[in-house]
């Protein structure tokens, strides 16, 4: 069912847990989204609401009680990718669009859409290409991960080894380690990396916000900058320092505020039932100020492609 | 009479003690059988045997001729072996009528209670026996002589053929004690046998059919008590002769040390007294009348809630041990185990625990060398065995635990001594060197608070003896007007019991 | 004891009154069906905290049961995933192992004589482990509909995982406040010695404790995998210390001696409502945590200090 | 009372054990640099060890301590981010705001009477989630160069962190193993009434102690700020079990009574050892908490069990 344009609609962010900086800038994309449609007479109520830590307990007994406030629309970043299915499945039984974002759960049949930040492909492609121009196309590489169910570390992770297995045959994974999305954790497995395999690995490719700025900061401790290349995907606020310190010289992500920008549009979309059906039966959504969306297979909306910050660009961003 | 119970060359050691050796004992059905001898003799420990707690080392026990081994205290009460043993046991929390069905133990424990069964069980044996309890408050809400019967309640209920009493009266007033050897006449009338330990030697009389004496874990006599008299069974007791061992002394009494002017305190209701220079002052009682109360306020555990303390005519505010200890006022403490040691730790752990300002070199880090001179001073002088520095407490027998409990205090120059039942539990010869030790403290103008149970002792030992009776002065005695029965009669006014004379050598029961 | 009775009437009282406050907070909270779906999420701890009332009364405690948990959820996935047997004999199989995993905790405690804190902070470590170690970080999912159901379903409206917790509560109900065994488990926590001279077998019953405890950590386990459609071995990573504090909350004495399973489940629902009613009035998640550990210590002390008659310190001091 | 010195050569055997098989399995293990960075991550847990194992020599435990490091950083963070304090103002206010924390445990135990467990099981959740609602899950970071120097420098070699944690550890060893007030807590812990008995201010002492848990918490929380660059509340989010553990591993009683500075240092050696040998062998985490798990077990054991002469179990059952 829709609803009547001009009557307000109610809408919940979960993001994996509050407070990462990351997630405050998806959340100030949406509230960029909810001011417009409310600007156009299309009055969103919007609320962002999660887990203090990483905890999929908590992100289940969030997202409960939100069903039961029957809100119109729901957008999810996943801390499990199994463990998320039955509630999101609950959600849509209960009438209410789910919208993923950042982090999906593994059936797509749990949720509506999902908002893909960027083609995993290109992007593992982006970070394999960067390794090659810096270190060589035969440097071995240490993977700085979150934790090993992590849905998207995982395929980010085997894009990687497919694109070297194709493009440079003698580059080669040495380790991976799994900080957890924690700092300390983090900080801790870097060390090890560069303890125990280095100089056999030549880089460090940290996948998650979290991880990439403890690499960095463990790589300046070590006083291996410049001789042990990081590189990996995190906010350009936590990297400013290592781009400075010279530790750090390519940071690679999308844009999340735009991520949460877009992902609001895609649930107001859905709700409004503003999706518009071209010709040959292919959906696209109306992403506001940045056009309009193909929604692919699975339903996944794909945003774009990964954004490279260096030392000179970085300073232009405050995410 | 047929025998029902019988061991042969029951064996039991623990680390250090043979606690039980080749003991042949036989119980009649129907017969009362005393089981006596000093603290230590092991009739507790064929108590626990019988009752399935211990195992025996060796030996064998037979129930109606049959050999049975007693592997757990379920089994033994499956026998009809019920027991009441010498240390109180209660459930604090729970409710009267709970403690008295607690061991209500069958394999189906999960069958729900039927309460009101129990309830009326319970009226009727209390009807019966002849005393009432109120079934549904806490059991630590009732009195200790009312938790004592509690206890033999619980295990006259079971209907047992034999009956295990390890000293049942040592908590219990003269009333109680009526009340309860009324009801072991009566069941011994109904055939069942009984086992009775006391140390109280009249009861032995009034009741027993037969007696068995231990010594050092063995049984040195077994007869029928027509055959024997007080002197007999004391010799067997002790293996001699019983004679006085107080020793002399001259007193020199000095000006006044201690001075208390209206305490409260606990039951202590405005209570006051002097203590003066070389004196030994004793305090008497009943069970519960508040010696222990004033111990522990002088000392600073309980502090007084008004009232003042002077000190050599200066006003002290004692509020906590560590005040008590500063001024020179120290306690030997009732309960010796839980009060007066750290039993897991060494000799000269517990000596220099208090002492530690008398151990220290200039840097102020413990002195080891300091602390063992100060131990092997003490162990010398109070004649501690073994005389080893690094011994553990636990391991001593109570006399040597109780010297040191003194000895931790006397090696510093405390000016008053406050003892609180110092000799409980003690044998003879270690109470004559207390004796000793308390005449020597005061000969050096110093004085000592003696608080005792044992009559005999207080007028043998003390210069001036003080009376309470529930919290206040129920008189004063002095020498040379000390006399056993006047303090008889000032501590208890409504009667005269003169068990307190037998057990001036035989010692008070000791709770384990 | 602390009078239960009177700590019972005062829950109940707090449980009225938190329910009073969050339907003025939001409307949704008054709804039947929202109810059950929120407290479903606190099933296992629920369930959980039960037997550790029955151990904290005999003066235990058991700090690796949430281990035990996970390690259920393991045993049960990989049986069923990788050696292909039947879902439901897999999951009578994972509840064995963990009876025999109680069974352990009981044999350390009773018949080893070491002190359940130090006992069950070994084998809390041990069973994680062991559990990490067959799982791998992995995870196991896909389980067939018919054991989701369990999760998923309902009776009448009311959650299976709602109706077994009910009738482990009213089972273990009965045992404690009208059955001798549930006598003993008092005794013990009084005096244990005093009740084994009493002929009661105390070994026996602090092993048929630890054994339940097991046993129905085991079940929460599987409960726990089938609602979250995952095993893993970081399934309920909130830790025994919330299952402590439930009881404790419900008034359980950590000294022995005292609670009542009404008094434990009335602690879980009270948790269970704050955390949910402050999420349905929209109140963040961090706040939440605030109230927690303020009605948890509060209530710590009001058991301990307020609740019993003022003493003095020095006789106490005797413990 | 365990043989402390027996236990001590013991502990020290099993690390030299564990130094030659791990530089067997990696030959990176016995680079001196290498071994102090790996050390140096248990640096916190290492200071938190040294007053729990006081603590529970007079038969205490403080499980409050890991929230006390976490709230110590977020309110340090917080001082220096949001009120422009000078960073070591800040330092030293957070500090002082852990010893009134370790304070206010010191107070519920020793004034109120309240049984260690309980106390700081309430105050562990009441810090966390007073760190939590300060920190609103977000952290802080982007601290000066000067407070980040504590968690990177190093004096001739040695880290920081590692020298306050040595320093730290033989101030203590002597406290407790050269004046009166360390035989005062072993006194406390075999029989505290006997000790107060003797003249011994009992409380005075317990409130000491739980309030040098609580600076030393502190100060552990200021490192690990430093070391991380983060100060966030879920900061040690291994938990206070962790620091038990590794005092238990240590040779401390759970009852009271046992315990020794340098076994506890040597029982974090060895947890620590073992960790970064495995890793660096290229050994699976999982297998290394299986490890970790099997010791701390098989350590209890021992030290319960088997170290002591053995004794029929019915003379212990009288606790
Ligand atoms: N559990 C035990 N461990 C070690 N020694 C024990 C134990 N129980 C008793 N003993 C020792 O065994 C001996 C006999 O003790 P038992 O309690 O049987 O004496 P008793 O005759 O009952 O003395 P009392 O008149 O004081 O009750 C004593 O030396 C006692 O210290
Ligand atoms: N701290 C206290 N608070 C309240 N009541 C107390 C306290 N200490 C003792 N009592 C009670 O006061 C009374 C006097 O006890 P106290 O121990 O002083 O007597 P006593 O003469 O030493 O007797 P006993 O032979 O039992 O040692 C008893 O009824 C006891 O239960
Ligand atoms: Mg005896
Ligand atoms: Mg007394």
């Amino acid at each position: 069912s829709t609803t009547n344009s001009a009557s307000p609609i109610t809408i919940y962010m979960v993001p994996k847990f509050t407070g990462a900086p990351y997630f405050t800038a998806c959340e100030q994309g949406a509230l960029q989204a909810v001011a417009e449609l409310n600007e156009l007479g299309l009055p969103v109520k919007f609320y962002y609401m999660g887990p203090s830590t990483a905890n999929t307990e908590d992100e289940i007994k969030t997202i409960t009680s939100i069903i039961a406030l029957h809100p119109d629309a729901l957008l999810y970043s996943s801390n499990d990718a199994q463990a998320l299915i039955p509630v999101l499945k609950q959600a849509m039984a209960a009438g209410i669009k789910v919208v993923g974002f950042d982090s999906d759960v593994a059936d797509p049949a749990a949720r509506d859409l999902f908002i893909n930040q960027v083609d995993f492909n290109v992007l593992a492609r982006t970070l394999i290409d960067l390794v090659a121009q810096n270190v060589g196309p035969d440097a071995g590489i240490a993977i700085l991960s979150a934790d090993p169910n992590a849905a998207n570390q995982n395929a980010w992770i085997a894009a990687m080894k497919e694109y070297m297995a194709q493009s440079y045959p003698k580059m080669h994974i040495v380790t991976i380690q799994y900080g957890g999305d924690l700092p300390g954790p983090s900080y801790q497995d870097a060390q090890t990396i560069i303890n125990a395999y280095y100089p056999q690995a030549k880089a460090i490719v940290a996948i998650t916000s979290v991880a990439f700025p403890m690499a960095a900061q463990a790589v300046l401790d070590a006083g291996l900058s410049g001789k042990l290349y990081v590189v990996g995907l995190a906010t350009p606020n936590d990297m400013k320092k290592y781009f400075q310190a010279g530790v750090v010289k390519q940071d690679v992500l999308w844009n999340p505020v735009d991520l949460g920008y877009l992902a609001l549009y895609a649930a107001n979309d859905l709700v409004r039932g503003m999706m518009i059906s071209n010709i040959n039966g292919t959906e696209y959504i109306g992403g506001g100020k940045l056009g309009f969306y193909k929604v692919g297979p699975n339903n996944v909306v794909l945003l774009g492609k990964p954004f490279i910050f260096t030392a000179q660009n970085v300073n232009q961003f405050n995410f | 009479m047929d025998e029902i119970l019988r061991t042969e060359k029951l064996s039991k050691s623990f680390p250090g003690v043979q606690a039980l050796k080749n003991v042949d004992f036989q119980l009649k059905k129907g017969e009362v059988h005393a089981l006596v001898g000093q603290n230590g003799a092991g009739k507790s420990t064929l108590v626990k045997i019988l009752a399935g707690v211990y195992k025996p080392d060796s030996g064998n026990i037979f129930l109606d001729g049959k050999k049975v081994e007693i592997k757990d205290p379920n089994y033994a009460i499956s026998l009809g072996i019920s027991t009441v043993h010498q240390s109180l046991i209660i459930f604090p929390d729970l409710t009267v009528l709970e403690n008295m069905f607690i061991d209500n133990y069958s394999s189906s424990s999960i069958k729900l209670i039927n309460w009101k069964n129990f309830r009326n069980q319970a009226l009727k044996i209390m009807n019966e026996v002849g005393i009432n309890i109120p079934l549904d408050q806490e059991a630590k809400n009732i009195s200790a002589p009312m938790q004592k019967l509690l206890q033999i309640l619980r295990s006259l209920l079971k209907q047992g053929k034999i009956l295990i009493l390890d000293e049942p009266t040592a908590a219990l007033t003269s009333d109680e004690t009526k009340i309860l050897f009324e009801n072991i006449k009566k069941l011994k009338n109904k055939g069942i046998s009984i086992i009775y330990i006391s140390h109280l030697l009249e009861e032995i009389f009034e009741l027993a059919d037969t007696v068995t004496v231990f010594r050092n874990g063995e049984v040195v006599m077994t007869d029928s008590i027509s055959n024997l008299n007080l002197g007999s069974i004391v010799k067997a007791m002790i293996g001699r002769e019983l004679q006085t061992f107080y020793p002399r002394r001259d007193p020199k009494i000095g000006s006044i040390n201690l001075k208390v002017e209206n305490i409260n305190s606990g039951i202590l209701r405005s209570f006051s007294m002097e203590l003066k220079k070389g004196e030994v002052l004793g305090i008497a009682g009943i069970l519960g009348s508040g010696r222990t109360t004033l111990a522990n306020t002088l000392f600073g555990i309980t502090p007084a809630t008004d009232g003042s303390i002077f000190l050599n005519n200066k006003k002290i505010n004692i509020k906590a041990p560590s005040d008590a200890v500063k001024e020179g006022i120290v306690l030997i403490p009732e309960d010796r185990q839980r009060e007066g040691l750290i039993l897991q730790q060494s000799i000269k752990f517990n000596i220099s625990l208090p002492n530690v300002d008398l151990i220290k070199n200039k840097n102020g880090f413990l002195d080891p060398k300091k602390g063992s001179d100060l131990t092997n001073k003490a162990i010398k002088d109070f004649e501690i065995q073994p005389p080893f520095p690094d011994f553990q407490v636990l391991h001593l027998s109570g006399g040597n635990q109780q010297k040191i409990v003194i000895s931790k205090w006397l090696v510093r120059d405390a000016s008053i001594i406050i003892m609180d039942e110092p000799t409980q539990g003690i044998d003879v010869g270690s109470k004559a060197q207390i004796y000793t030790w308390i005449n020597k403290f005061v000969e050096e103008g110093r004085s000592v608070i003696f608080i005792s149970s044992d009559f005999d002792e207080l007028v043998n030992m003390c210069d001036r003896i003080i009376v309470l009776r529930k919290g206040v002065v129920a008189g004063e005695l002095k020498k040379p007007n000390l006399s056993i029965d006047e303090l008889i009669a000032l501590s208890t006014l409504e009667e005269r019991d003169d068990s307190f004379a037998v057990k001036s050598f035989v010692g008070e029961s000791r709770n384990d | 004891m602390r009078n239960m009775k009177k700590i019972e009437l005062i829950l109940l009282g707090i449980m009225v009154l938190v329910i009073v406050i969050m339907s003025f907070l939001s409307k949704a909270f008054l709804n039947i069906s929202t109810l059950f779906q929120i407290l479903q999420l606190s099933a296992e701890l629920g369930i959980m905290s039960i037997p550790m009332t029955l151990i904290m009364i005999t003066g235990g405690i058991d700090l690796s049961i949430t281990s035990t948990l996970a390690l259920t959820g393991v045993i049960m996935g990989y049986l069923w995933k990788f050696w292909g047997m039947n879902i439901w004999l897999a999951v009578i199989l994972a509840i064995i192992v963990s009876g025999i995993a109680g069974l352990f905790n009981g044999f350390l405690v009773s018949k080893l004589r070491i002190p359940a804190l130090l006992a069950t902070l070994g084998t809390w470590a041990a069973y994680a482990g062991l559990a990490v170690g067959i799982d791998r970080g992995k995870g196991v999912s896909g389980f067939p509909q018919s054991f989701l159901n369990l999760g998923e379903g309902s009776f009448v409206g009311i959650p299976y995982s709602l109706l077994i917790w009910a009738i482990i509560a009213v089972i273990f109900y009965i045992i404690v406040s009208k059955t001798s065994f549930g006598m003993y488990l008092f005794a013990i926590g009084n005096n244990e010695k005093g009740t084994f001279y009493s002929g009661i077998p105390v070994q026996k019953i602090e092993m048929t404790i630890y054994i339940l405890a097991g046993l129905l950590a085991g079940l929460a386990g599987v409960i726990y995998t089938s609602r979250t459609a995952t095993a893993t071995s970081s399934a309920f990573s909130s830790g025994a210390l919330n299952v402590v504090a439930a009881s404790v909350l419900g008034g359980t004495d950590v000294k022995g001696g005292s609670g009542s399973v009404l008094g434990t489940v009335l602690g879980v629902l009270i948790i269970a409502l704050i955390d949910a009613g402050l999420t349905l009035a929209n109140i963040q998640a961090t706040v939440q945590e605030i109230v927690v550990g303020t009605i948890l210590i509060s209530s710590i002390i009001f058991y301990e200090y307020v609740g019993k008659s003022k003493v003095k310190t020095i006789q106490t001091i005797s413990k």
